[in-house]
């Protein structure tokens, strides 16, 4: 055991160290030598003194952490119930669901942002059409942590449905056979059976709403809520550039994260949730009977909410010849799509960028977050905790200090050779930034999953890497498929990290966008993310319904 | 051959000068565009191995401090003859001008305000927004260089303004996107270039430049000491500050270096300029963030 | 799938469920506990209607059973005690009496010591002996079991047998009880019902099953004795198809024609005198005695006798066949 | 956990292993298949060493073995066909001979047409036999049974483990055989080992296990007999702590002092003209036949022992005890 073991351990752990290990400690670096960029390492800690100095960090600590409590229960409130009825149930359309809550991962949260203001501020749509103007609501805390919930739910919603699937209706019967009403069966077995994967998608909320900019900065700046990565920004929005300011405040959302992570570790490991056992039962869902179309109407509701509004405000807004002219026919034109095909191959260039990166990014993470959580959970080693808490590091950190980090890493003159300056780094990037999705699923689920499976796999001959390969993988498969749908989303869209590190003359789909805002294009801004966000999840759709032609068997994800 | 240009602002721009260079020397230019602060960021983050032969900032101070540090290649180029002094300098040259301007919304039903302090009136109570100095530079420009022009008042206008509700979103994008629907009026201090872009595609907003003065952000051009290829470097320079160069510049309703060229709109001949002294005022940053702050955003 | 069931428990009585693999068994148990809905037919428990031909179908947990699942369903995340006593909570008993009564049905399969353990860490009879004691901590009227002694030593077995036999008496519980172990079918169970694909074939008491099986099929699947197949003919008695054994005996016992016919173990005896020659094909060591396989008439018919002592194989006994225990089957 | 496990295995040879629920046997077959670490100790397979007792230790696959898991380790994902072919295809087989083996080992367990099935679907014993055609399907030198056939029924789980035993006969297979059956144990093995609390207590041929158990524990977990505790005295033989049961053919047996006598089922006979009068506590019905519960002298002294026919409890019958049967154990 000992040999394959330590190869593919050696194999997760170098995967790791290079995608998040190196950039992290390049930023830790950068945090305690102010003059690192430079090459030099003078002035040993003297930024960690701002910790000290800046008198708003603790309000800024508290409003970051409600915040991010706020968005946890408002993604529990929002995901909870679809997931479980979708883990549990025959939801009619369940495949086309899954490509609609997706699509809060395809706009950028920065466009997400715009699309609400343009909605909800004084004279926005709602006001056009209703005259409801709930400006008030939107430039709130509740308003930020609502958008941000918005954003992230669907986190929620994948990871308990791909939970519920493993669990089945098998505990829950017996419960039911003992005495429990189904809502007790439900709270008492089922649900605790699903907490790994609850917790763990909780996780990455968590560390993506300390870490998210772009709702705040857009919502929140004008009521005055400061949030400890506002301070990271502004360190690094305007001459002069303060990288080791913005390090060490990246220093203190990892620890954030660090400790989060602890807690659920200790959840999710403090009991065994296996469900998936050596006796397999048939995982059939039930049927709804008379509830199908009130649960479809609760499906199309957080729909409606959730990216159907946001979604029209996008598209309303493409479709808008000025933005003062309002909501009138004659204000209707298609003009800010012509340059996007006029300038044909620079927007084609940017969509197919984008397009293989995502490709590639999903299928990376899909991998190597697949062996990380496998050598996480059945590997033996004293560093699998190491590995797991480092894994969720890149969510804590701000994309442009990560990049940062990446940079410092890659671009060292004393590298014999180097991606940096090549497409390669973005792909590094986005591996780096996306992984924790896949590993905290796969975790989850290789959690739910009985170790005797694995074992029959090696005593029927297989060395580890193929009963990884044949056994544990497909088992893994429906967790990392969504996790891999996630990171195709995220991936095809992603900013900051792509106008850092992209090499100068690449753009990709974020970029190109952002660009547009940049020059007040935000019609035009809108129209490309409108593309963008229909082919891909057009692609979606069509892999998920393949998938689901593919799933013939009584074992689907 | 190819030539790295790291560039803030408009993408257009910068590809269109790439290509109509590459079309004229044949030298293949890799744009990289960002905000003043990512270019900033990057170029900060790559100094151990620089990778940028010229960059554009949109930040004049950004110019004068990296030449400070000796990262600069002095070069003037000779088609900088035309570039008013105080636009240029031994190792950095304004690629192009913007200035700081009131943009209002024409529909918005508020009166036309022409100077500054009209904005602390009633009429205009919780319709003012205003881009953030500390995360735009050019606001902080203009705060440092109304406090020149106008002393301590200033500090009683911000006072005033943040009285009447003016909000302070963002950076410039977020100042300028509400006004633009009419949740808000009037931008106190927006690029102007931007907003005229946005009135010619028919956006009902003008600008409008106070006379009492205003301040312009000259966006320096300059190439790094690090580049490997110093020749096409200045080649290109030189091509931003041809004719050619200048017109495209100033088809994005930027001001053009040279004063012999054209703009689509005034130009700084017709504007009250307040001069500044970037030295001073870099000097002073955290000061006057942290008084902007403390008056008006209350952070 | 399932077909013909009827199935009258008495309060009190415990009716054994016996039957191959696959036959249906675990399908209707779960039919019984609500877990599956029958297409068709009424079902009572405790004088109370769960089940009406109509469409109405009490829940699971209105049932008010008890169920030892054949994969034992413990759930992981709890621990055996909480296991043990999830039924008493759902029945709202204060904490201290769920411990109480939650201990004491460990203390009946032996695991008292194993209270605080978490399922996963558990061998794989010590995890059915938790599922045992969920499904009779509460005592419910009707307790169905799947298989649950299945992977218990066989001492443990028979002693939890004999405990769960006179617990339900006791209590006048009635049960189901899904076995593959004959003797503890005979041990727990007032009557045995044999089912044999999707149909209960027969139910009767132990002795009667094995005095008077009711088809071919049964006596096979009780594994009772030898199966001959032959022909009865009126005069000649019954002669067997494969060999040269004949049962003057039987003539007239039967309509004359084809007919199988049921030779019991019972009925072979190694008598010194016996009219029959037989060659041991096997002797199998079975603990406190031997199982004699045998052939006749050149080995085309094989008996089964048990023996007290080992018999060399290939060597010739003489047998004698009882012929009132034996049973015809006409085709 | 466990202690002085020493088993050796004969190419070709089958040993059982008996052992109360949670005596470490599954703990056992996991170190043998390399899943489990133990800490000391050397194990060799087919003449080649897997563990050595200085850290080397051979990972499972490289074993070469076959492994029915008592929780079935099925995969959910793969069809039954899949399932079973899954060491052929780590073996590197084409998918024609793949496809032609797998069917043969599913033919041998009765599943041939479920090999399109997902395991999902299929009933508890199903799943078993289908873990039972994988373990045996590539005929690996050794194979490591634990309770295959547990959830079987009678008749299968008789053609099974004759079937296996065949089987593993033919092609010169060893095996170690977790079972708590012990028909089922006595029918596969050439020899059985019985397992107390985590060591081996006995490893013998099934006769001599009877004839001969090493201890009062074994000969108790093999429910030989009646086992007694008493005085041995060197002139009236043994008498009975409980009651007053006496044998004096035991004087002389043992030194003097207080002992166990095990008094085997096949010792004690009902005899019309026996020494002994007991009563009948209980009539277990057996399918073939019954077994007696007695009490002797005032029931103090408990004796099992089969009969033909049914007796009514309560009835007093006459025995004789074979004294060469019974066997003592000093204490
Ligand atoms: N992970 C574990 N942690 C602690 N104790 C364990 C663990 N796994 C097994 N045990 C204990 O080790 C003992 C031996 O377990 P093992 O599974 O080997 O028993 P077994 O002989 O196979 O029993 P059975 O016949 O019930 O399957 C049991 O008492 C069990 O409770
Ligand atoms: N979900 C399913 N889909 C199709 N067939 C099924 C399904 N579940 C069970 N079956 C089939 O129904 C039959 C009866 O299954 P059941 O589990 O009731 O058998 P059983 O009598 O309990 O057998 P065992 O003794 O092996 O547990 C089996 O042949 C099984 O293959
Ligand atoms: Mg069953
Ligand atoms: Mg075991």
């Amino acid at each position: 055991m000992a040999r394959g073991q330590s190869v593919l351990t050696l194999l997760a752990a170098s995967a790791l160290v290079i995608l998040v290990g190196l950039p992290v400690l390049f930023i830790l670096l950068q945090a305690v030598f102010p003059e690192f960029a430079r090459g030099s390492f003078v002035g040993a800690f003297s930024k960690l003194l701002i910790l000290t100095e800046n008198d708003r960090l603790l309000v800024q600590a508290r409003n970051t952490l409600m915040l991010a409590f706020s968005v946890m229960l408002g993604c529990l409130i929002l995901g909870l119930p679809i997931g479980v009825l979708r883990g549990l149930f025959h939801v009619p359309g369940a495949r086309i669901w899954d490509v609609v809550f997706l699509i809060p991962f395809l706009i950028p949260p920065f466009i997400a942002a715009i699309a609400w203001m343009m909605t909800l501020q004084p004279r926005g749509y709602l006001f056009q059409l209703l005259g409801v103007d709930m400006g008030r609501f939107l430039f709130s805390f509740a308003g930020v942590a609502f958008v941000m919930t918005l954003n992230l739910f669907p986190l929620v919603y994948f990871a308990v449905s791909r939970a519920l699937e493993t669990v089945g209706g098998r505990f829950a019967s017996a419960a039911r056979v003992h005495g429990a009403r189904p809502m007790q069966a439900f709270v008492l077995i089922t649900l605790p059976l699903s907490i790994p994967a609850i917790a763990a998608s909780l996780l990455i909320v968590f560390a993506m709403s300390i870490e998210e900019f772009g709702t705040p900065a857009a919502l929140a700046a004008r009521t005055g809520l400061e949030v400890l990565v506002t301070g990271i920004y502004t360190r690094l929005s305007d001459w002069p550039i303060d990288l080791s300011g913005a390090a060490v405040g990246s220093v203190l959302l990892m620890t954030m994260v660090l400790v989060a992570f602890a807690l659920q570790n200790w959840i999710a490991t403090r009991r065994s949730y296996i469900s998936q056992t050596g006796k397999p039962s048939d995982l059939e869902k039930a049927d709804l009977g008379a509830w199908r179309w009130p649960v479809v109407a609760l499906f199309a509701l957080v729909a409606a909410i959730g990216v159907v509004i946001p979604l029209t405000a996008i598209a309303v807004t493409s479709f808008m010849g000025t933005i003062s002219g309002g909501l009138n026919w004659s204000n209707f034109d298609t003009r800010h799509y012509t340059p996007i095909f006029q300038t044909g191959s620079r927007a084609a260039q940017a969509l197919v960028t984008s397009g293989w990166l995502a490709v590639l990014t999903a299928f990376s993470t899909a991998l190597i977050g697949g062996l990380v959580a496998y050598i996480v959970v059945r590997g033996t080693g004293r560093g699998r905790a190491v590995m797991d808490g480092l894994s969720v590091l890149p969510n804590a950190i701000p994309a442009i200090v990560l990049a940062v980090g990446i940079i410092l890493a890659w671009n060292s003159p004393f590298l014999p050779l180097t991606l940096y300056g090549t497409a390669g780094i973005l792909l590094i990037a986005y591996i780096g930034i996306l992984l924790p999705y896949p590993i905290r699923y796969a975790v989850a689920r290789l959690r739910q999953i009985s170790g005797s499976l694995d074992d029959a796999a090696r005593v029927a001959g297989a060395t580890q890497m193929r009963a990884l390969r044949h056994v544990t993988l497909p088992l893994m498969a429906p967790s990392l498929i969504a996790a891999m749908m996630l990171v195709f989303a995220i991936a095809s869209r992603e900013l900051v990290a792509s106008i850092m590190l992209a090499p100068a003359g690449m753009r990709t789909v974020g970029t190109f966008v952002f660009a547009q805002f940049e020059q007040g294009s935000v019609q035009t801004g809108m129209a490309m993310s409108m593309i963008a966000i229909t082919l891909t999840s057009g692609i979606l759709l069509v892999v998920n319904l393949w998938l689901a032609r593919q799933g013939t068997s009584a074992f689907s994800g | 051959d190819t030539l790295t240009f790291y560039t803030a602002g408009p993408g257009d721009l910068a590809d269109a000068l790439a290509e109509a260079f590459e079309a004229e020397t044949g030298i293949a230019v890799n744009v990289f565009q960002g905000t003043t602060g990512q270019v900033m960021a990057r170029l900060e983050a790559e100094e151990a191995n620089p990778q940028a032969d010229v960059v554009v900032s949109a930040s004049w101070g950004s110019a004068v401090e990296m030449h400070e540090r000796g990262l600069l290649m002095e070069y003037l180029s000779p088609n900088a003859a035309e570039v008013p002094d105080f636009l240029k300098h031994s190792h950095y040259v304004a690629q192009g001008v913007s200035a700081l301007a009131m943009v209002w919304n024409t529909q918005s039903g508020v009166p036309r305000p022409s100077e500054w302090t009209d904005l602390t009136d009633e009429a205009y109570r919780d319709l003012v927004t205003m881009p953030d100095p500390a995360q735009s530079g050019s606001a902080f420009d203009l705060v440092a260089g109304l406090e020149v022009a106008m002393g301590e008042e200033v500090w009683d206008l911000l006072a005033r303004l943040s009285a009447n509700d003016m909000i302070v979103p963002g950076p410039n994008a977020a100042a300028l996107n509400p006004v633009l629907q009419g949740a808000k009026a009037v931008v106190f201090g927006a690029v102007d270039y931007i907003s005229y872009g946005q009135a010619a595609s028919g956006e009902t907003i003008e600008v409008i430049v106070p006379e009492s003065g205003t301040v312009i952000a000259p966006r320096p051009m300059m190439i790094l000491q690090s580049t490997a290829n110093p020749e096409a470097a200045q080649a290109f320079v030189d091509f931003v500050l041809s004719e050619a160069g200048q017109e495209l510049v100033a088809a994005t309703w930027m001001m053009p270096a040279r004063a012999d060229v054209e703009g689509l709109r005034p130009g700084i001949n017709d504007l009250t300029v307040i001069e500044v002294d970037e030295d001073a005022v870099a000097a002073r940053r955290e000061e006057i963030i942290a008084r902007f702050n403390a008056t008006v955003t209350n952070r | 799938m399932l077909r013909n069931i009827s199935l009258d428990l008495a309060p009190g009585e415990v009716v054994a469920l016996l039957g191959p693999s696959g036959c249906g068994k675990t399908t209707l148990l779960r039919i019984a506990a609500g877990l599956l809905t029958a297409t068709d037919g009424r079902m009572q428990i405790a004088d109370r209607l769960v089940v009406d031909g109509s469409g109405f179908n009490a829940t699971p947990e209105a049932r008010g059973i008890g169920m030892v699942f054949q994969d034992y369903a413990i759930w992981p995340h709890l621990n055996v005690l909480d296991n043990v006593a999830f039924p008493l909570r759902m029945r709202k008993l204060g904490r201290s009496e769920r411990e109480t009564r939650a201990l004491r049905a460990l203390d009946r399969v032996g695991l008292r010591h194993l209270a605080g353990r978490f399922p996963g860490t558990l061998s794989g009879g010590q995890q059915q002996r938790v599922a045992l004691a969920r499904a009779i901590v509460a005592e419910p009227p009707l307790v169905l079991f799947d298989e649950p002694l299945s992977n218990l030593d066989r001492e443990l077995r028979e002693g939890l047998a004999l405990e769960i036999g006179v617990l339900l008496r006791e209590l006048g519980l009635s049960a189901i009880y899904v076995t593959h172990d004959q003797s503890e079918a005979f041990t727990i169970a007032d009557r045995v019902a044999v089912m044999l694909g999707g149909e209960i074939a027969q139910i009767d008491t132990p002795e009667r099953l094995f005095a008077a099986p009711a088809s071919v099929q049964v006596a096979q699947f009780l594994n009772i004795g030898a199966l001959l197949q032959g022909r009865i003919c009126s005069t000649g008695g019954f002669s067997c198809d494969s060999g040269r054994l004949k049962l003057p005996g039987l003539a007239g016992s039967a309509p004359e024609g084809p007919a199988h016919v049921l030779i019991p173990r019972t009925a072979v005896r190694t008598a010194p005198e016996g009219p029959l020659m037989a060659r041991v094909l096997r002797c199998q060591f079975q603990g406190d005695r031997y199982l004699l396989h045998l052939g006749l008439g050149g080995d085309s018919v094989s008996l089964v006798c048990p023996a007290d002592r080992a018999v060399a194989p290939n060597s010739l006994i003489p047998l004698s066949i009882e012929p009132d225990r034996v049973r015809v089957f006409p085709n």
